[in-house]
C-alpha cells in the first residue's frame, strides 16, 4: 500500500473515532437519546474492506453497530449526526436513528437492530444484483454472535445454493454483549461453521488494516468475478462496552489490557512513523483539524436542525397513501 | 368473462405479471417444479426459468428475508408462504422488515413485495395445520392485507398487489382453490383498499372477508327464506386498512351489525370491525353488534370437534336471531 | 411489608423460586454472568450454577423450543427473551408448541413454562425495538397473559406463573423495573386471572394494563382535580383470558367506558375490551366506548415524534372530555 | 444378530408395513381423515435405532411422518388407528390425528407438523434428562430437508456446547417433497453440515436395517456414555408420494425403480431365506397373522370407537382450568 493509500485510511479511522467520541459526548449530555454502540477499536475492519470493494456503489447491510459503516461507504456525517440528533435534517428525517441509518444513494441498505437478520437481506441484494445484472457486489457485515442465529446457516446454504454475488464478513469481536464467544458457540472458529455450509472463506487480523485489506481483495475478486459468496472472519476487539448502558464486567482486564495494546490506528500510525510517512506533528494537526470540522460542521448542524413536524407523524407508512408510489396503482375503489 | 377456478385465476395472474415485468419473480417452496400446493404456479418454471420462479429451501425466515432484500432493489417478489402457519417463522422478516423499512429509512427504501400465504382451517389438518393469521398482520402498521373472496379478487387483488410499492400480504384459503367464478377476459386491476356490498339488505349487516363471505350469504338466504329478514353482506376484502367508510355507511343502513371470522375471537378481525362499529356509528345501532367467531382453542383433528369449532350459516342466522331477540 | 423495585421483586420471585424447587430453570441471553439486562437474575448464577441459570447463544427461536421441550419432562423454565421484539423469531415454538401441545397430546403433555419478555416503548429505542405485542400473545389459545402494573404484582405473579402447569407469558415493560411499591415480606402467589379496582369513581371507567394503569391512575386524579369527574380505574393484570365479569361490573358501574393500551389499536387489547362491553354490558352503555391507543405507525426515533404515538394522561383526560361531549 | 432378533425385526418391519398400507385404504375411503404421510420403504430406520436404543425408555420425538415412530417405541396400534380415525378412544383423544400422535407412557414426545422445530424440542429433552439425572438419551428422528431450517443449527451448536445426551437421527430420503436434496442444499452431505456446528456423528445404508442397527449401536452408546450429542444420517428413501395428494412427478421412474430394488423388508427377508433362518411359507404365514390382526383387532376397534364428545371441544385447552393442574395453584382471583 502506498504512502497514500496509508494516509487516506489512517485519516478515515481517526474521524471515525473522534466522531464517535464526540457522540459519546453528545449522548452523556443527552443530545442523542435511544441506545447507542461505538465502534471504538474495530475501525480497521470496515475501513479495510471498503478499500477492497468499491465504497458507495457495493451494496452494504449490516447491524445496529452501523456508524462508521456509514462513514465507510461515504455518507454525509452531518447527517448522520443529525439523524443520532432525532433532526428531520438527518439521513433518515430523525425517524430511524443509531441504530437503522440508511443511505439508497450510497448503496448503504442500512442498520438493523434484529441480530441476524441481515444475513437473509443481504441474499436479497445479491439475488436482485445476480437478477438485474447488476454491476455491483453485495455485502453483509455482522458480528460474531449473530452467527448463532439461523438465518446464518439457511442464508449461507442459499447463498452458496445459488453462487449469489455476497461477501459475509463476520466481525468477530470475541463477544456478543456479555458473552465470550466460547461460552455461546461450540465451534469458535466461525470460519469452520461457514464451510459446513458451503461457503469458502478466510480469516484476517482485523486490527490490522492491510491485512484485512489483502484479505478484502482477495474476497471482493471472488464474489466480483461469479465465483459465488465468500466469508470473511476479521479477529477484532471492541474497546468499549457493548452500549452506553453497558460496564464491561463480564471481561478480564487483563484480556481488555491486551487488545487496548492492538489499537488499529495506533497500529497503523506506529508503522508509518517508523517508516517516515508521517510525523507526530503531521498526525497532531490531522486531529485537531478532524476534532474542529466534527465540532464545528458536524454537531453545529446537527444542533441547529429542526426536529420532525409532529403533523408528519404518518408519513412514510405507505408508499402508495404517500402518493409516492412509482407505478401508481390504485389502492382505493 | 371466463369462468374459471380461484387457483386458476391466482395462477394467470402470476404468468401476467412475470410477463409484463421482469423484475417479478416467484419464490417459495414447491413452487417451481411442481408448481405449487395448491397449483398457482403452475407451468411458469418452464415458462420464466429457474431464475425467476424459485424453490425454496424449508428456510421460511431466510427467504422472506431474501424476498424482501430483492424488494429493497426494486424486484418485486411474490413470496409463497405454503400455510399460514409457517409463518410464524419468518415474522421477524415481515413485521420488523418488511413493515417497517420504508419507515425507518425515512422513506429511502421500498419493500414491494407480495407475501401470497394460504391459511384458514382446512379438513382436519389438525392444531398446526389450521391458523387463522390475519389478525397478526392487521395489527402491525406498515403492512397491507388483503383477502380475496372470489376468483375475480383473487386475480385483481394479487396484480395490483405486485404492483403497489407497499408491502401485501394476500391471505388466500386452501380450502377455496376450487371455488369457481367469473374472471373478466380483459386485465383487471382491483383495488387494495376498500369493501363491497355483495348483497343488499335492510334489517341487518353481515360483515364477512374470504370464506366466511360465502357463509354470510348462505345464511342471508337463509334468513331471508324462513324468517323475511333481509341480511346486507359486506365483503371486506381489505382488511389492512379497514374500509372505515364502508363500515360505517352499512351500519347506517341496517342499524343492526354481525361480524363473521374464521379465527378465534380475541384481538381478531370481529373485535376490531366492532370497535370501528363502536368509534363511528355507535348511535346509528339498534342492538348490541355481535361477532361470530370460531371457538377459542387450537383446532381439533376429529371432525366433528373442527366442524363444532367454526362458524357456519347456521350458528350466523342464530346470531341473528339471538340478537333481534336481546334488543 | 419493604419497599422494593420492580426489577427486585422479579430476582426476589427468581431467587424464592429457584431455592423452592429444582426444576426451576432459567435460560436466556446474558441471565447468567451479566444478570440480565435489567438485573432481574442478578447474583443466580453464583447461587445456583451454570446448569440451572443458563446463558444462551443468541437464537431465540430454538433456546424457546429448548425451554418448552424440558417443560414435556417436568422442568420449570423460566424463559427470558430480552425484547418482545426478538419474541417474532421465536413465534413458532410459541403459538405452535406451547399453546398447542398439552391439547394436541389429549392432554398428555403439559408446558409448564414461563415466558418472561420485557416489552413496550422505552426511549427513543426506534421501530426494531418498540413493540408491544400483547395482543399477538392473546390471540392464541392455550397460553396465559399477564402483565404486572406494580412490584407486588411483579413477584406475585412470576410466583404463580412459575408454579402453573400452563404456559404463561409475562409481558414486563422495559419503561417500569425502575418503579418502586410494597412487596409483602412473606411469601405472596398473585392469582393468575382476575382483575382489579384501583381507583373508585363513578363516573368513568378507564381500564388500563401494565404501565396504562399508571397514566389512567394520573387522568383521573386530574379528571378529578380539573373536572369533578370521578374515574374508576381497573387493572387488566390478566390479558388471557380476560375477566369478562369484572369488566362488566366496572361498566354497571359507571356506564362509561375508556380503554387505554400503549399498543397500535388495531385488533388490540382495546377492540377486544370493547368486543367484551358490547358483548356483555351493551345496554348499561351511555356513551360510546373509547379505546386510546398508539397512533398505527412504527416506533419513531425522534423523541417529540414518540411522544405523539403514544398515549398519555393528557390523551386520556381529551377522551372522556370527547365521549361526555358526544352523548 | 442372531435369528430371534432378526426375525423380531423383520416382523415388526412387516406390521409397520401392512399398518400403513390399510391407513392408506382407510383414507381411501374416507375413514381417515386430514393428511397422512406414509414411511413405507424407509422401516429399516427407525426400527434399526429403536433396536439398539432402549424402546419405551429412551425419549423419541419427530416429525410429521410418525406412525412407524409410534409402532417403533411400542405405542398400541389401535389406538394409534383409533387416533387417526379421530375416536375419542385414540392416543390423543381425537385432537392430535396423524402428524400428533403422542404416548407419554412409550415416552413418545410426539409427532410434529412444523418441519424443524422438534430440533429444538429435542435439546429441551435432553436438558431435562441431563438436569434431572433421568436414565435416558433423546432421540430426535426428521428429515433431510428439515436439515435447511436455522433450528438445524441452533439447537446443534447448542447441544454441542452443552454436551446434551441426544441423538439426532436423519432420514435422508433425499427429498423434501417435490424438491430433490441438491436442488435445496448446497451441502448434501448432511453429516458434513452437522460436523459445522461442533456435532460428530456417521452415516449408514438406510435400507439395511443390520447396518442401522450397527451404526445406531456406536451412536446410542456415544449418547448414552456422556460424550455429547451424535449425528447419524440414514440414506434412505420413500416408496410413495410426500402426503397421499402428492403423484411423485418430480422424480425420476429409474430413480424409484433403482429404490424400489432397496426394499428394507426384501433386503432382511431375502437375507434371512438365503441363510435358511426363514422359509417363504413362515413368511406367508406371519403375514396373514399381521395382515389378520390389523383387519381384526385394529380397524375394528378404531371403527367401532365412539368419537368425541363435542361438549369437550374446549377441553385441554389450560391444564389448570381442567382441574389437571399438579401444583395447584390458584388461578382466580
Ligand atoms: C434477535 C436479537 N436477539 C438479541 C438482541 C440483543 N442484542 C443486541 S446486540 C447483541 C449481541 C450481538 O453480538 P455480535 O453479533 O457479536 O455483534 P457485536 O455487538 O459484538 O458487534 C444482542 C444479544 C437483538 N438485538 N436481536
Ligand atoms: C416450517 C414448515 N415448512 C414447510 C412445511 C411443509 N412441508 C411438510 S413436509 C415438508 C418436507 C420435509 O422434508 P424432509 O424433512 O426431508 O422429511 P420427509 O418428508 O422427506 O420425511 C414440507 C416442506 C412444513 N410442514 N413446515
Ligand atoms: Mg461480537
Ligand atoms: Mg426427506
Amino acid at each position: 500500500m502506498d504512502t497514500d493509500a496509508r494516509k487516506l485510511l489512517l485519516e478515515k479511522m481517526l474521524y471515525a473515532r473522534r466522531f464517535e467520541e464526540r457522540c459519546f459526548e453528545a449522548y452523556m449530555e443527552r443530545e442523542i437519546g435511544g441506545f447507542l454502540h461505538l465502534y471504538v477499536g474495530q475501525e480497521a475492519c470496515v475501513f479495510g474492506v471498503m478499500a477492497a470493494a468499491r465504497a458507495g456503489e457495493d451494496a452494504v447491510i449490516t447491524g445496529y453497530r452501523d456508524h462508521v459503516h456509514g462513514l465507510a461507504v461515504g455518507m454525509d456525517s452531518k447527517l448522520m449526526m443529525a439523524e443520532l440528533f432525532g433532526k428531520e435534517s438527518g439521513c433518515c428525517h430523525g425517524r430511524g436513528g443509531s441504530m437503522h441509518l440508511f443511505d439508497l444513494q450510497k448503496q448503504f441498505y442500512g442498520g438493523y437492530a434484529i441480530v441476524g437478520a441481515p444475513f437473509a437481506l443481504a441474499i436479497g441484494l445479491a439475488k436482485a444484483i445476480q437478477l438485474q445484472k447488476r454491476d455491483q457486489i453485495a455485502i453483509c457485515i455482522l458480528g460474531d454472535a449473530a452467527c448463532n442465529q439461523g438465518t446464518f446457516h439457511e442464508s449461507l446454504n442459499m447463498a452458496a445454493l445459488w453462487q449469489l454475488p455476497v461477501l459475509f464478513v463476520c466481525e468477530n469481536n470475541l463477544y456478543g454483549i456479555g458473552t465470550r464467544i466460547d461460552r455461546s458457540t461450540a465451534v469458535t472458529e466461525l470460519i469452520e461453521r461457514a464451510k459446513g455450509c458451503g461457503v469458502t472463506g478466510a480469516q484476517a487480523d482485523g486490527q490490522d488494516i492491510e491485512a484485512v485489506f489483502e484479505a478484502s481483495k482477495v474476497a471482493v475478486e471472488h464474489v466480483r468475478s461469479g465465483q459465488g459468496p465468500y466469508f470473511l472472519e476479521l479477529k477484532t476487539y471492541r474497546f468499549r462496552g457493548h452500549s452506553m448502558s453497558d460496564s464491561n464486567v463480564y471481561r478480564d482486564k487483563s484480556e481488555e489490557e491486551q487488545w487496548a495494546g492492538r489499537d488499529p490506528i495506533q497500529i497503523l500510525k506506529n508503522r508509518m512513523l517508523e517508516s517516515q510517512e508521517i510525523t507526530e506533528e503531521e498526525y497532531k494537526s490531522l486531529d485537531k483539524e478532524i476534532l474542529d470540522t466534527i465540532e464545528n460542521e458536524v454537531v453545529a448542524f446537527a444542533r441547529q436542525a429542526p426536529s420532525p413536524d409532529v403533523e408528519d407523524l404518518e408519513k412514510y407508512v405507505l408508499c402508495d397513501t404517500d402518493g409516492d408510489s412509482e407505478q401508481g396503482v390504485n389502492t382505493n375503489g | 368473462m371466463a369462468e374459471m377456478m380461484y387457483w386458476q385465476a391466482v395462477q394467470r395472474a402470476h404468468d401476467e405479471e412475470l410477463e409484463r415485468d421482469a423484475n417479478v419473480i416467484i419464490l417459495g417452496e414447491d413452487v417451481g417444479l411442481v408448481g405449487g400446493t395448491y397449483k398457482a404456479t403452475s407451468g411458469l418454471l418452464d415458462k420464466y426459468g429457474a431464475e425467476r420462479v424459485i424453490d425454496t429451501p424449508i428456510s421460511e425466515n431466510s427467504f422472506t428475508g431474501l424476498g424482501i432484500g430483492a424488494a429493497f432493489m426494486g424486484v418485486r417478489p411474490i413470496i409463497e408462504i405454503m400455510s399460514v402457519n409457517f409463518a410464524w417463522l419468518a415474522m421477524d422478516q415481515i413485521m420488523n422488515n418488511a413493515a417497517k423499512v420504508h419507515y425507518m429509512s425515512g422513506g429511502q427504501l421500498r419493500v414491494p413485495a407480495v407475501f401470497r400465504i394460504p391459511g384458514g382451517t382446512a379438513h382436519q389438518l389438525g392444531a398446526q395445520h389450521s391458523a387463522r393469521m390475519e389478525k397478526v398482520f392487521m395489527g402491525v402498521a406498515g403492512l397491507r392485507v388483503v383477502t380475496p373472496s372470489t376468483p375475480k379478487q383473487a386475480y385483481g387483488l394479487l396484480k395490483s398487489a405486485v404492483r403497489s410499492d407497499d408491502p401485501v400480504v394476500i391471505h388466500e384459503h386452501e380450502n377455496m382453490y376450487q371455488f369457481k367464478g367469473e374472471v373478466p377476459d380483459e386485465e383487471y386491476l382491483h383495488p387494495l383498499e376498500g369493501s363491497e356490498v355483495v348483497r343488499e339488505g335492510t334489517d341487518v349487516t353481515l360483515f364477512g372477508y374470504n370464506l366466511s363471505v360465502h357463509w354470510c350469504l348462505q345464511a342471508a338466504d337463509i334468513l331471508s327464506e324462513e324468517q323475511r329478514i333481509e341480511a346486507q353482506v359486506v365483503d371486506l376484502y381489505s382488511l389492512s386498512p379497514l374500509d372505515r367508510e364502508g363500515i360505517h355507511k352499512a351500519v347506517a343502513n341496517t342499524h343492526n351489525a354481525v361480524i363473521v371470522e374464521e379465527a378465534e375471537p380475541v384481538c381478531g378481525v370481529g373485535a376490531e370491525v366492532m370497535a370501528i362499529i363502536n368509534e363511528e356509528a355507535f348511535f346509528e345501532l339498534d342492538s348490541a353488534p355481535i361477532r361470530v367467531s370460531a371457538a377459542n382453542v387450537p383446532m381439533p383433528f376429529a371432525r366433528n370437534l373442527e366442524l363444532a369449532a367454526l362458524p357456519d350459516a347456521k350458528k350466523i342466522v342464530a346470531a341473528v336471531m339471538a340478537q333481534r331477540a336481546a334488543r
